[in-house]
């Protein structure tokens, strides 16, 4: 019989997923397996860590699992971005400058919502490298600030105008836009039937 | 939509000349001309039958193909022999260029049958988006655009960022696929309703951030309205918006 | 003497740095060791990996190294995915992109006199998705533009650098096209009667 290494299942999962994270819930329908399995072999995953030289921890909020480095580390991981700090842009930045390019004007929280991750600081990089400023105020309760792009950023990028953005293919395009509407419409057509 | 079908399944006349070839068991090093242009004809006039949009491409290759073909047939003249360098006559062969684009043609479309499988190969591995290092960050580095980035860096994140987001959506939709319909949303959304007894936030209907689950949320609750088991309720413009039932329905679905 | 647990520290740095990855001349920094020291604590890692019931794994991908999931997890993960579709390049874009990355740089008229069609289409997708850029102006009277692959093409198959792309020709054709291999017996045959 063939032994299931569910410990390393659950690290590639975990790892996968990012600083979101997994609940409980979620890892235990993946795996198919009773919430307390799950939780053994979560519990498995977090000794390994503890006994062995690695540089990750598992850590556990409110039932949410997630894989994170080592707080002993932390003065290495401070070094590396401060000295990445300098010269170029991060991914962060450069996904954040992608798509403020292509969806100007958009609010902070409709950039996280396509990244999935809190944005503060690569928008803070880009805007302190007059890439992308404040362009508005959203319409509704919050009047959040819109963000576009700047003539600097076309200036560096050699655009003359935004219209010289090479156009995303229609694939990429529908996993940007979510396909929304489509979905929508079918649902309806459904309902009608 | 029909006629759409398509000349898909080739990449041109080069990748139809390959297949023939192939299907036919010919040598590409001695073409029966003869043979592939019938064949090569027919597949067009076919294609043509079906109301196919034959690519002019096509069509310039059957004429270069007859014409190969009827060059073969001509008899050489003194004049046109060739001779290598040792003096040996050799014959020039119409089919040459032909065959060379083929061979040169069929490389690529064997490196790109090998990209497929590395295409697929990665696909298996799956990495994680860069933490947040914010905290570690000191202020804002105020240095000016000297980016050392390129356009393509840009749209070279957006894509990762594409890939990767892919994985990052939780799992109701996997869940929910296993169809929560209209129906059980509705009933839901009711028994909610009925449990607090009194009226909720619209939003706070929506709190799983799948557009499936949003688009039948809100479709269950247009249902409800219609059925006249909910109300919605909104004070002023942009204010925010209720939900709430009327006391005593009846549950959705329960007849 | 307190020794410094290295190992644990590289995979704390790689596994913040996430999809960017960092090359060795970055973690070598941070480090402030020797490259060929931190190449063997990268090996190190590499080792830790495949010899424990890690998840993950160290791999080299555009020249710089990243953790990455195990393959043979890869069906667990897919679960947490939207069925994806296909998702792959389609055979016109893989057949342009193999000429551009075997004969860069190339022009268009080039790619189209060896597939012998219009290849704006699947250049477009191809620049789209950032696999392919322009990289340059051919010299003569049209000046038209040169292409070559990309770092994200480097990224999207998983390669280090150009060099590991499958050697050009070399690959067999068994598995490929089927019937060849017939044939060839055939002729084989033929020229032993």
């Amino acid at each position: 019989m063939e032994v299931i290494n569910w410990k390393g299942i659950v690290e590639a999962l975990l790892f996968a997923a990012g600083d979101e994270g997994l609940s409980l819930k979620q890892l235990t329908s993946v795996l198919e397996m009773a919430e307390l399995q799950t939780k053994e072999v979560l519990q498995d995953l977090k000794e390994y860590y503890e006994e062995n030289e690695s540089g990750l921890q598992l850590v556990e909020i409110a039932d949410v699992y997630q894989l994170a480095t080592k707080k002993e580390h932390s003065d290495y991981i401070k070094k590396l971005v401060e000295s990445s700090g300098s010269g170029g842009l991060s991914q962060a930045s450069l996904e954040t400058l992608a798509i403020i390019a292509y969806k100007q004007p958009i609010t902070r929280t409709e950039i996280e919502e396509i990244r999935g991750v809190k944005t503060d600081r690569p928008l803070q990089t880009l805007i302190s490298k007059a890439l992308v400023k404040e362009i508005g105020r959203a319409e509704g309760a919050g009047r959040a600030y819109l963000f576009g792009t700047t003539k600097e950023f076309l200036d560096y990028f050699g655009l003359k105008t935004l219209k010289e953005l090479p156009a995303l293919g229609a694939s990429t395009e529908e996993n940007f836009e979510q396909g929304e509407a489509d979905l929508f419409f079918e649902k309806f057509q459904e309902t009608l039937e | 939509m029909a006629y759409n079908i398509k000349i898909d399944a080739f990449e041109g006349p080069m990748d139809l000349l390959l297949h023939l070839i192939n299907r036919l068991e010919i040598d590409i090093y001695d073409i029966p001309m003869a043979e592939i242009t019938e064949q090569y004809l027919s597949y067009i006039h076919t294609m043509k039958h079906l109301e196919l949009d034959v690519a002019s491409e096509y069509l310039v290759m059957a004429a270069s193909l007859l014409a190969i073909k009827s060059k073969m047939l001509v008899p050489k003249h003194e004049e046109e022999r060739l001779y290598d360098e040792e003096g040996i006559e050799y014959e020039e062969d119409p089919r040459d260029e032909l065959v060379e684009k083929l061979i040169e043609y069929k490389k690529y479309k064997l490196a790109a049958h090998e990209l497929k499988m590395l295409e697929e190969d990665r696909s298996l591995m799956f990495m994680k988006p860069p933490s947040d290092l914010g905290e570690f960050a000191k202020e804002a580095e105020m240095n000016h655009p000297n980016l050392n980035v390129s356009l393509y860096d840009m749209l070279g994140a957006l894509q990762k960022l594409l890939r990767r987001k892919k994985l990052q959506k939780p799992m109701y939709t996997k869940v929910t696929r296993q169809e929560v319909s209209i129906e059980k949303r509705m009933d839901q959304i009711m028994a909610d309703l009925q449990a607090i007894k009194g009226r909720k936030s619209f939003f706070e209907l929506f709190l799983e951030p799948e557009k499936e689950q949003i688009v039948i949320t809100f479709l269950a609750i247009l249902e409800l309205v219609k059925l006249n088991e909910i109300f919605l309720e909104q004070e002023q413009n942009f204010a925010e918006i209720f939900v709430a039932t009327k006391d005593g329905v009846r549950k959705v679905g329960s007849d």
